[in-house]
């Protein structure tokens, strides 16, 4: 079994190099009937692997050594345990239903080919980026995501804002990834390697405080910046640029919760470090609350998605930094479900509104789209985690809870269970408003076909009952994930009995509460008085604005200071007319010298020759 | 006699352009693929020496003999001269380019080989003159530039043969041979001080040819003004001479003083590294850009050099390896727009990825190896000099590591502002996309990007050979591990 | 020995001073051609047979026979043309000269030891095996370079021709 | 021996100079450049009687040959400037190029 894992990224990638080699004689359509194909095959291995022996102990598929010099290697090493099948899992099958909604979804785009080319090399990257055992390995996928993130963000270029946003996208993720780089740096000038499975143990074993804060910090850094926290999230609300399924696989589903992967897999490592885990806590419940308020203020129905990513990989990071990192893999299950979800339907909407994102010319949809009406309501219960009947509920709501109990939650339950009413606030004020109340004569008539129906129905199935599989302890049911994970990330805190009962209330109570919020939200919005007139929420407190305003232009202001200074005026002026003019003058100063006059040439040959002479004769040998 | 006849063939080939001025395509491109050809039984291993033109005092001058980094770099220099060629091909100043190129490659054949100082000195000195002329006769013709160029090289050369000199009279007092060969002028007891004073003055003649941050300001004019296809092995194979001048002479003769030189060198690098990513950040053109984002991953070349340590330095081969597909990668990219008349400059360029999609699909993957992305050639050099050079001065290393984030944004920048975006209403109602043979050039290098950032092993593990033979001081681990 | 070294010097000394001073072109070459005569028994007595004897046939016998014919080509009034300008007002330069000349030989004289060693002859028959055993390709050199000079010498003739 | 040789070779040699640095006569000239060699000459020879070295005469023997191949171009030479310049004064050899074309 081990030597087939290689297929799982190398369907995808074989179709990525297809398309890119002899696409043009393919045909598009035939292209994305081949770019879907190709996840699919993987899915089907991840399938066999999920039927088959399973991931425990973990798969190892070594195929060729990368890098070796002195003490340094890299082998090209694949590796699945739990955690990773989930990934994978995610990765491929998620992304097969969006390379089939995407058939008749792009269907006479100017890019189709194009699409298809990075939408697999896409999925082939990220399955590389969760299969790595190596930290260089994970490096080279996370990369790869990123361009492909990049390049699917602007794929329709042709509006130069487009391509401005994948830019963006691309430039405030690679800070991460620097960041991240120097982190790795670290890690190995220290432990001499890079494998994680190697590495982590060695961290506990020979730990050293300064080198290791610096490296997780580091690290740290590049999961935000790849996972959109705070405050690098200023790259996702932009990178709504792109085709709704590419927010739907990429800038939901896949890419963003590589952040949360990389800190679920460096568990170790911040662990090591003291209260680490604590700040990443905090840090991830601000950025649910805060990305939570800036959503219930936009207007653009992606941009309110995007703002609930956001928000809901901040509940991730908080299940991970409270130590209860398979929960926080659950919800990023979960939220992969109904996050695809929801940006596939709203890429149906915006094409019902023919290329209308404002949520605010919206309305009625129900009545001529029932199918996607109820699909989206499935979207909007688990995103709002309405209490049984919605995964987010066992998901979302349990790490909330789990929070409650461990020392030093405090800050970061009120923060989350604030941004739970937030999140279910949103998330009705959106559907409110764009299927309930009058239709908008805006709407046009659109037919969904199966292809794009069919992942809809899976994805709405999966939102709704995908959360059974774990129920809270102590109720009936089936508890199946944590202890699943549990050899792999041991078992978090769970309230039980009475306090659980009592947390689940409350937690139940705040998505009642938010519910309330979201009607009352949609009913000012369609008043004209709605929050979206509030600057500081739409803005997103303004931090984009003032991240835009504060970085960049010194940044250009000293590429243009260095060209304008010191190269046109020192190198180009100084030095190399320096050395122009110095030349030139004293050929001038020679050549005055050089009047025809054979005597005075000889008096000059017969000078030269006397200092050479002399030279030769004083010279220290 | 294979080292011989690789410096020779090329310039017979010119000899006869010169005299006969027919046949000229065929013959060039017959040479240049000889010259592959003659590489390969190198590689294999072919330890013998020609020794001629002997000299008492001063050593046998033509006294060749092959290397495994010689032999890398000879390789990589054979396998750019066609396709500067294919780039140029047809073209009104095709012969008048070819013959400039086969002197070149010829003479930088014999810097790689050469086993004799004088000997590389009198072929680096050849090097210039042909780069010069290139630069004098393609493209825009550009006197100044050809001047600049000229001055730089050749005033620097000076201070690299007077740093030799007292190596070569303090080995001929010890031993009484007065040779200039490699193996009599290895193994000076001059003192530390003095070491890295001659450093300096080796450095000055070999680093301007990279080009090394302060002495790079010829780069502009020979790489914006030349032609593409001499731009192309300007930057490309010319500069390898200067990285081979440092890893093969400067290094081993002057192991203290490149030991003491080595922290001044890191940040020297770093800075040049920043800030040719700086410049290219604010151009007008896109050549501009192209021209000092070379500059700037030759800095990074000189950093891993500089770190003298084992990672380092297999990154800074590596690395100038890859540069070299690079620079040939997006020297034609350029030499494409030049072909359908378009400018460089930004302000002609924007949206022609709606016209010509082949082309911008390449200019990406080009561009993407430019700014360092995992998979593609340049990475395993980036990271391997940074990683290795992090080892030695983690501070340094780490600024210079920024430069991965600056490059991004020039060459997203770049991508935006000629492919992307609205047409520009001034380009042209018609414009072709990659003919047949340009589509070949591109997949060729892709293929070479690609075979470099994933497949880096193969040519790793024959640095691994070739270190020790080029610095006793990685085997006594001066920055070890 | 000794004496007779002196004695060469001294006349060596006044021959060069009259082609110093000589204004016509014809007695300096002659007052040459009589210093190189002294100059032969010098390498006589420097153990050098074969030169002292080369010395008289090349120097005597060839070179300066060309000056002389060169002198006649040239015609007398030319010459006296020559003659009429014959120094510049160099005599700063001169006194330079002189005053470097003192010192050299100064320096000569003033050695701390002498130097006595015994000068043996060293006869053609060791120079014919040194010029045609190591320095075989050296004198291969010269011979080609006599050669081309004959060329030079033809082509600067050719060009003369048909400029009259 | 030896110093007398070597004194004379100085006395040829600042003659020489002297001839070259003062006189104006290219015939001088060249006179002065044949004692620089004869002085060049004496002090191979003396060295090779010091060293009782054969390699003294060897490089005299050059020496001689030398200076034969450079004086024939040079009286050649000569000659041409006698006739184009009509001058043999040293100070009127200052025209590098060619003169224009007269009709005379």
């Amino acid at each position: 079994m081990t030597e087939w894992l290689f297929l799982i990224p190398g369907f995808p990638l074989l179709g990525a190099l297809i398309n890119a080699l002899f696409g043009e004689r393919l045909g598009p359509r035939w292209c994305g009937r081949l770019a879907a194909t190709m996840p699919l095959l993987s899915s089907l291995v991840v399938l066999a692997i999920w039927l088959g022996p399973g991931a425990e102990p973990a798969l190892l598929d070594r195929l060729w050594t990368w890098m070796a010099v002195g003490d340094f290697r890299v082998d090209l090493t694949l590796r699945v345990d739990d955690v990773t099948l989930v990934m994978i899992s995610i990765a491929s099958f998620v992304g097969f239903l969006i390379h089939l909604f995407s058939q008749q979804y792009l269907r006479g785009d100017y890019g189709e080919r194009r699409y298809y080319f990075y939408l697999n090399l896409f999925v082939a990257g990220m399955l590389i980026l969760t299969m790595a055992n190596n930290l260089l390995l994970l490096y080279l996928g996370w990369e790869t995501v990123g361009l492909c993130s990049y390049a699917l963000i602007s794929h329709w270029y042709r509006e130069p804002e487009n391509a401005w946003a994948g830019r963006k996208a691309f430039v405030v993720t690679r800070i991460g990834d620097t960041t991240l780089l120097l982190g790795i740096f670290l890690l190995f000038a220290q432990y001499h390697t890079l494998s994680i499975s190697t590495l982590l143990p060695l961290v506990t074993a020979q730990p050293a405080p300064a080198l290791l804060l610096a490296a997780s910090i580091l690290i740290l850094i590049g999961a935000y910046a790849k996972s959109a926290q705070f405050p690098f999230h200023i790259w996702l609300p932009d990178s709504m640029a792109g085709p709704s399924t590419v927010s739907a696989l990429i800038h939901a589903a896949t890419m963003v919760t590589a952040g949360v992967y990389l800190c679920i897999r460096l568990l170790g490592l911040f662990a090591a470090v003291p209260g680490m885990l604590e700040a990443i806590a905090v840090l991830g419940a601000w950025t649910a609350f805060f990305a939570a308020s800036c959503g219930l203020a936009q207007v653009d129905v992606k941009r309110v998605l995007a703002y609930s990513t956001i928000s809901q990989l901040g509940y991730m990071f908080m299940g991970v930094g409270i130590g209860a990192p398979s929960l926080g893999l659950f919800h990023l299950l979960v939220h992969a479900c109904f996050k695809a979800l929801l940006f596939m339907a709203s890429g149906a909407i915006i094409l019902i509104y023919a290329d209308d994102h404002d949520i605010r010319h919206m309305g009625g949809l129900k009545y001529r789209q029932p199918f996607l009406r109820w699909t989206f309501l499935a979207g909007v219960f688990a995103l709002a985690a309405v209490p049984l009947i919605s995964a987010a509920f066992y998901s979302k709501d349990a790490i909330i809870n789990a929070s409650f109990l461990v020392a030093g939650g405090g800050v970061p339950y009120a923060l989350g269970l604030s941004g739970a009413v937030l999140t279910a606030g949103y998330a009705f004020r959106l559907y409110f408003l764009v299927f309930e109340g009058k239709p908008s004569e805006l709407e046009g008539p659109y037919q969904m076909g199966w292809g794009m129906k069919i992942p809809l129905a899976l994805l709405a199935a999966a939102s709704i009952g995908i959360g059974w599989l774990q129920f809270p302890p102590g109720w009936p049911g089936p508890h199946l994930w944590v202890h699943w994970l549990a050899p792999e990330l041991g078992l978090p805190p769970r309230p039980i009995g009475l306090e659980g009962g009592l947390l689940t209330l409350v937690g139940a109570l705040a998505t009642f509460l938010g519910i309330a919020l979201g009607y009352w939200a949609a009913r000012r919005e369609r008043a004209g008085r709605g929050l979206s007139r509030w600057r500081f929420l739409a803005s997103g407190w303004w931090i984009d604005g003032t991240i835009l305003r504060l970085f960049p232009a010194p940044f250009y202001a000293l590429g243009r200071l260095l060209r304008g200074g010191v190269e046109n005026l020192g190198v180009q002026g100084l030095a190399q007319g320096g050395l122009r003019d110095g030349l030139r003058l004293s050929a001038y100063a020679l050549a005055r010298g050089e009047n025809g006059l054979a005597s005075r040439y000889a008096v000059s040959m017969i000078a030269g020759l006397l200092l050479l002479l002399l030279l030769i004769w004083s010279w220290p040998l | 006699m294979i080292v011989s006849l690789l410096v020779l063939l090329p310039w017979g080939i010119a000899l006869w352009l010169s005299l006969a001025q027919r046949s000229a395509v065929a013959l060039t491109i017959a040479g240049a693929l000889a010259e592959i050809l003659l590489c390969i039984p190198l590689l294999a291993g072919d330890p013998s020496a020609v020794v001629a033109i002997h000299l008492p005092l001063l050593g046998a001058l033509w006294q060749l003999q092959a290397n495994p980094l010689a032999d890398l770099f000879a390789l990589t220099t054979a396998l750019l001269l066609p396709v500067a060629l294919a780039v140029q091909w047809r073209h009104d100043e095709y012969l008048h380019l070819a013959r400039i190129l086969a002197v070149l490659q010829g003479a930088l054949m014999g810097t790689f080989f050469a086993n004799n100082f004088l000997g590389f000195y009198i072929f680096y000195e050849i090097v210039a003159l042909a780069a010069a002329w290139l630069i004098l006769r393609s493209g825009k013709k550009d006197r100044r530039a050809a001047l600049s160029f000229l001055l730089y090289t050749v005033t620097a050369s000076l201070f690299l043969l007077l740093a030799v000199l007292p190596i070569y009279l303090n080995r001929g007092n010890s031993t009484g041979i007065y040779d200039f060969s490699w193996i009599q002028l290895s193994g000076s007891d001059l003192s530390g001080q003095i070491q890295l004073l001659l450093f300096l003055g080796m450095l000055a003649g070999l680093g301007v040819k990279l080009p090394l941050f302060p002495l790079h300001g010829w780069a502009r004019g020979a790489y914006v003004q030349s032609a593409p296809a001499a731009a192309l092995f300007l930057s490309g194979a010319t500069v390898l001479a200067g990285v081979y001048g440092l890893v093969h002479w400067a290094v081993p003769l002057l192991p203290q003083g490149a030991l003491l030189f080595s922290p001044a060198g890191i940040i020297l690098a770093a800075i040049g590294t920043l800030y040719g990513a700086f410049l290219a950040l604010s151009t007008s053109e896109l050549r501009e850009t192209v021209a000092y984002s070379s500059v700037s991953h030759m800095n990074l070349v000189a950093l891993g050099i500089f770190a003298l340590q084992e990672q380092a330095w297999s990154g800074a081969l590596f690395l100038s390896i890859a540069h070299a597909v690079l620079a040939a990668g997006l020297f034609t990219v350029l030499a494409v727009l030049e072909a359908r008349g378009l400018g460089s400059n930004w302000e002609g360029l924007g949206g022609l990825f709606r016209r010509m999609p082949r082309f911008g699909a390449w200019t990406l993957l080009f561009f993407l190896m430019a700014l360092g992305l995992p998979g593609l050639g340049n990475f395993p050099g980036e990271f391997l000099t940074l990683l290795g050079s992090f080892r030695v001065l983690p501070l340094w290393a780490g600024i210079a590591t920024l430069g991965m984030i600056v490059n991004l944004v020039v060459f997203l920048r770049a991508y935006e502002r000629s492919m992307l975006g609205q047409i520009n209403p001034r380009l042209p109602a018609q414009i072709a996309d990659l003919a047949q043979r340009e589509w070949w050039i591109f997949l060729l290098l892709g293929a070479a990007s690609l075979y470099l950032g994933l497949g880096s092993q193969t040519l790793l593990s024959d640095f691994a050979q070739l270190l020790p033979v080029h610095s006793p001081l990685l085997i006594g681990g001066a920055h070890g591990h | 020995m000794i004496f007779l070294g002196f004695f060469l010097l001294v006349v060596l000394a006044a021959l060069l001073l009259g082609v110093l001073l000589l204004r016509d072109a014809m007695y300096g070459v002659v007052a040459v051609a009589a210093a190189l005569g002294i100059l032969a028994i010098l390498f006589y007595l420097l153990g050098a047979p074969f030169l002292a004897a080369m010395e008289i046939l090349l120097y005597l016998g060839a070179i300066l026979v060309l000056f002389l014919f060169t002198l006649m080509l040239i015609g007398p009034e030319a010459r006296a043309a020559a003659a009429r300008q014959s120094w510049r007002s160099g005599w700063p330069l001169g006194a330079l000269l002189l005053l470097a000349f003192a010192l050299a030989l100064a320096a000569l004289l003033w050695q701390q030891q002498p130097i006595t060693t015994a000068i043996h002859a060293l006869g053609p028959a060791l120079l014919g095996r040194a010029l045609f055993g190591p320095n075989l390709w050296w004198s291969e050199a010269v011979a080609v370079l006599l050669f081309v000079v004959i060329g030079a010498v033809l082509v600067l003739h050719a060009g003369e021709k048909d400029h009259d | 021996m030896i110093e007398i040789a070597l004194a004379a070779a100085a006395l040829l040699f600042f003659v020489g100079l002297a001839l070259i640095l003062l006189r104006r006569s290219l015939v001088f000239w060249l006179l002065g450049a044949e004692l620089l060699f004869n002085a060049a000459l004496l002090v191979a020879l003396a060295g090779g009687a010091r060293w009782h070295a054969i390699s003294g005469q060897v490089l005299a023997l050059f020496i001689m040959a030398l200076s034969g191949a450079a004086l024939a171009p040079s009286l050649a030479l000569l000659l041409r400037v006698r006739r184009e310049l009509g001058t043999l004064n040293v100070d009127g050899l200052r025209l590098l190029r060619e003169r224009e074309k007269q009709d005379d």
